[in-house]
């Protein structure tokens, strides 16, 4: 019964945007605490992307990511364990450790990896969905990146190419209005979607705080190229919450705290669908406060799991540089 | 050394074909491309025009353009392409018309390529192979004739191929197709119409095996790709001499066959590195230092280096031809090594 | 009086046209009797293009130019001896023998270089532009590029810029359908001019063999840009009549020699002013004949030039590596 | 020598006062673009943001947004309009603000910004400054850690500028600024706050002067930017052991100093050259080539190189750690090439 299955469906949403929500706050935990080497850049504020997105995929679909990737990365099915201990810089991390929170891959979701370089990952989505049609798979294939992304030239030569081959890759743009510490308008002329439709790729621009929404985009844009109706565009408008990245404390020169208040108060993707699963499709609280409480436990005793785990042994600094 | 024999074409009895290097690379490409479905070519004029050397020609009209696939002027766009291809199943291999385009692929190859399997812990590989020229004296100026092949041998996770005979260039080739990571293979345009003997069985030729071009007593002169043939023509000036120059060929300068290199200075005493890439911060400087200090105490001489003038290279055909060693320089390099007189002028 | 200055420019912009028809079939002469070193790129068949944007422009407005470079050269006020010298790698060439065919600059006319990169000038001639704002001329930067040079990011991201700071650049695309031996219709998807225009640049596209109408569409672009009112786009459609290089002979297997034929019988850009000039301007035909005899007289001239001239010295080959 | 004096802060009387790496860039800026207003900055998040590690805080609000230029993500994009920008009369710098990101720019810097002036005959020239950063142990995994200098150095055309020090640091790029060729000046991320000596008054740095930061007699160790500091660590090290090491800083790697660091090398016999970059075809080769042939006579034994290890810079910590020289390290091999024995373990 149709109605039902949705219900599940958002609510597992809900319970997957929390855990995003907890993990996130728990590497934020390890920073202040100077448990966690280097810097991370949290995702929290934009969870209804990640999961709109990816509820739209399969687990055989492809995703590449970004610096700002963990809630890709759990959306697509990743735990939390093993990207702690990732972040972490410990042998049972996804990577070994040696990728860290910019690198993270994990193959058996799909996920090809975040990528440090801005844009960077544009060719490999886009030659992920040419493997794809040349396999005759029926994979598509999604490519998340930031709206800063747009001033790189090769987004533009593989949506080209994507187009004229009719490859099953969708560019998933999160406009979360600032790149590192810069509005999106003084970094971008013209319109943002008129882009991909230059080169003949449809587009869609979406609320990226209501997941609903960005599932139903989704659907759409994932149908239509997985039926070889080539590549979509999928902009989804957004909010990080905290700073560019987790050192990014003091943010008054390149935006307001009442602006990230009213984000926070008005826009928070979580209070969103919670509110519609309890108003409108009669879900009681408690199920969600449970599957908070259940999302923190799993995220928490996933850090634990990382901080336990031991470090690489020196020996596999030399490893893996050659398959 | 054993090692060295491998190189050489199989001794047989019946007289082995001779063919281009162009046909060479053609061959190899096309004989991968039957075995393994996953191989596919990615460039700009690939197909139909099987690119403006020709060396691809005939491809497509066998393996059909879904596998011989020709792009806009794109090349980080396809090269990127190629390596989320390489990742998920297929093995491309791009095609960068001169190596000077490569500078547009930088971070597709250096940040993403070379570092994808790494960073994933082992868990991703990249296996595919960027075929790019090298190579000047053909009247094209500064932006088509760089040799640019010593920034790759700086970039871990990348291997690099520098083939100097058909025979060369089609066991190379071959590896470099079947190796799993991503390899940057460079072909000499001047060196495409060059003939050459290609046994028709199948042979591969392994990476990191050095290739012994011709074997002499009194001098070394290391070599890669197009400066391999003016090594063994200055080898030949020098027999006049008296002296006799060992001519080696690296083959490929990831891996580098440190050893054999090493072993032939420690014979003569004497070493001259050649390389058609710049010479400050290039190629002979890595395999010049890797001959002083393994060689150390056996070298009556110190080290000698020639590669292309520190110049962009020249549009003017009187410039452009000083830019690059001729075997007479080489020559005379040896011959200073060797404490020979100079040949007199003119 | 207005009619008449009219007149004059268009039968100057005849001689120009002449001229470099003239030059280019020099060119050809020169390699097919093997006396030119490397290969070069002729511009026949696109004359008006180079000189109806020229004709739009001041001596102190810049030009980039690309391979196919010598009609731009002409168009802005190079003269055909120290060119053909160039082309011969002598001394007495515009760059001292040392650019060639695909490196002719000549800044006192303004001409910043031609560019064997394809899209290679594309920030060259932005940051001129940029150059000419914060000088504060009222200079302008005109960035020649064929159709093939669409494939490249960094026309994109150069344009992105030069919109978000109003930059006096016009990229004027010349569309002659082929990059090498590529229709442009495989490599270029969706809608040329809406490029530059996602960017908020205003495109304007001309037919390429009519001088009157690529020049109108330039004072309109020039007039705008001049103005302070930001960078522009032309698409001028065109056809060259020879090969992609002097060698590219055997053309059958992309073009057809009807499809050139037509070109050259029905679309011509000298027979097109001719007939306008003749038979609607009442202009002599005589006068014309003149002028191309005059043009043929230069081109000879200037190729003895060229050939007499000597090599440089080879201490050269060391000079200009620093400034 | 002369030479090395004028390099090191001119003796006076009153203490010279000390400030950081960032503080000494900055002030070279902002000198610089008071003296001359065709000087611009151009880059990611340069203006109210100061960049990412705050270098250039309190530019933009002295010389406001029209000279201090923020730029979309745009690599190739922006350093292609300071190369236009260069050739028509401004003196831009182009801010990468990770070295690895050079990559994505290498076509405008290597076949342009090199190019332009040979290609016009000398007609036209690209005064611009490429400040780029190198580095790792930052923790910040294989695409924000790579020490890329050594393929610039490969380009005729460019200079190549590696200050080690505030002092250095201010008056080397003050001379980049005033050159007028394209320059690529590299800073050490891990340096920003080292503090050092900077008199108040103006100077400026000569390129192709190497400065010898410590003399000693025993063994030579030539060292570039973030490695500099290394090697006077090891060198005091060394000293305990009664070893007496000299310490030549090239500063820039293009021009370089051959003639100081070979004298250097025949005066004590054994030399180390050590650098940031990988090992493999970098510049520890083509230091030790010159050091290798120049001393060839005077050398007791092999020159030594130490570069980054030939792996991606991992992000784990613990791995990290053994991909870059350490004092430690650096003395290890010095000992062994003095034949002193090596320290016991722990
Ligand atoms: C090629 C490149 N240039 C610059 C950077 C430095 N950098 C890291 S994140 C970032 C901003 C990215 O903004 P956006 O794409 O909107 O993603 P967001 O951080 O907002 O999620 C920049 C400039 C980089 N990593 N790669
Ligand atoms: C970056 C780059 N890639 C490839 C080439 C090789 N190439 C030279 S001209 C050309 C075609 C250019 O087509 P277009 O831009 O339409 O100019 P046209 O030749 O038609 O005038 C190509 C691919 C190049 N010079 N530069
Ligand atoms: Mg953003
Ligand atoms: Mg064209």
């Amino acid at each position: 019964m149709p109605a039902v299955v949705d219900l599940d469906r958002w609510v597992a949403a809900y319970g997957l945007m929390a855990t995003i929500r907890a993990f996130e706050e728990g590497v934020n935990q390890l920073y202040i605490t100077a448990k966690m080497p280097g810097l991370a850049h949290l995702y929290t504020g934009q969870e209804a992307t990640a999961v709109g997105v990816c509820m739209a995929l399969g687990p055989q679909d492809y995703i590449t990511s970004t610096h700002r990737g963990h809630g890709h990365c759990l959306a697509k099915g990743a735990s939390p364990d093993r990207m702690f201990a990732e972040l972490l810089g410990k042998a049972a991390g996804y990577c070994k450790g040696k990728g860290g929170s910019m690198h993270i891959a994990d193959p058996d979701t799909g996920n090809l990896g975040a990528n440090a370089i801005v844009g960077g990952s544009a060719g490999i989505a886009t030659g992920a969905a040419l493997s794809a049609k040349r396999l005759g798979t029926d994979r598509v294939s999604v490519c998340f990146f930031g709206e800063g992304a747009l001033g790189q030239g090769v987004l533009y030569e593989v949506m080209n190419l994507a187009s004229l081959w009719a490859l099953p890759v969708i560019y998933v743009c999160e406009n979360n209005l600032y790149s590192e510490y810069t509005l999106y308008t003084e970094t971008a002329a013209g319109s943002l979607r008129a882009r991909p439709e230059a080169f003949g790729i449809p587009a869609w621009e979406v609320d990226g705080q209501d997941v609903r929404a960005v599932y139903a985009a989704s659907v759409e844009a994932v149908g239509r190229t997985r039926r070889g109706e080539g590549p979509a565009a999928l902009f989804c408008n957004t909010y990080r919450y905290y700073g560019h990245h987790v050192g990014d404390i003091n943010r008054a020169y390149y935006r307001s705290k009442d602006e990230e208040q009213r984000w926070r108060a008005e826009r928070d993707p979580l209070a969103i669908l919670r509110r519609w699963l309890v108003e409108d499709a009669g879900v009681d609280p408690s199920v969600l406060d449970e599957l908070e409480s259940h999302a923190q436990a799993k995220v928490a005793a996933g850090m634990e799991f990382g901080l336990a785990a031991p470090y690489p042994e020196p020996e596999e600094v030399g490893r893996d540089v050659y398959a | 050394m054993s090692t060295l024999r491998t190189a050489a074409p199989p001794d047989t009895e019946k007289a082995i074909r001779e063919i281009t290097f162009a046909q060479a690379v053609r061959e190899a490409l096309a004989e991968e491309m039957r075995r393994d479905p996953r191989v596919i070519i990615l460039g700009e004029d690939v197909a139909e025009a099987g690119t403006p050397f020709k060396v691809l020609s005939g491809l497509v009209e066998e393996f059909g353009t879904d596998r011989v696939i020709d792009t806009p002027i794109s090349e980080a766009g396809f090269t990127g392409i190629a390596v989320g291809a390489a990742m998920t199943g297929l093995r491309p291999i791009a095609d960068i018309m001169f190596g000077d385009f490569l500078t547009l692929a930088m971070d597709q190859i250096v940040n993403q390529a070379a570092k994808v399997h790494y960073m994933s812990g082992g868990r991703l590989s990249v296996p595919m192979v960027v075929r790019a020229t090298l190579g000047a004296t053909r009247r094209s100026a500064a932006q088509h004739s760089q040799s640019l092949h010593a920034w790759f041998g700086h970039v871990p996770g990348l291997k690099v191929v520098l083939p100097s005979t058909p025979y060369d260039a089609k066991g190379l080739l071959k590896t470099a197709i079947r190796d799993d990571n991503p390899v940057l293979f460079f072909e000499d345009k001047l060196m495409f119409q060059t003939r050459g003997p290609v046994p028709e069985e199948e042979y591969t030729i392994p990476f990191g095996v050095a290739d012994l071009k011709r074997e002499g007593m009194d001098v070394t002169l290391v070599a890669t790709s197009s400066m391999v043939q003016v090594a063994l023509d200055a080898a030949l000036l020098l027999e006049q001499d008296g002296i006799s120059a060992e001519v080696i060929d690296p083959r490929t300068t990831v891996p580098l066959d440190a050893g054999t290199i090493v072993e032939s200075a420690k014979k003569t005493g004497r070493a001259i590195v050649v390389d058609e890439g710049h010479e400050r911060y290039g190629v002979t400087a890595e395999i010049a230092s890797v001959i002083a200090e393994g060689a150390f105490y056996h070298l009556d001489v110190p080290v000698r280096r020639l590669g292309a003038m520190d110049v962009p290279v020249p549009f003017s055909p009187v410039l452009e031809d000083l830019t690059v060693p001729t075997p007479e320089r080489v020559a005379a390099e040896a011959r200073a090594l060797c404490g020979a007189p100079r040949q007199r002028e003119g």
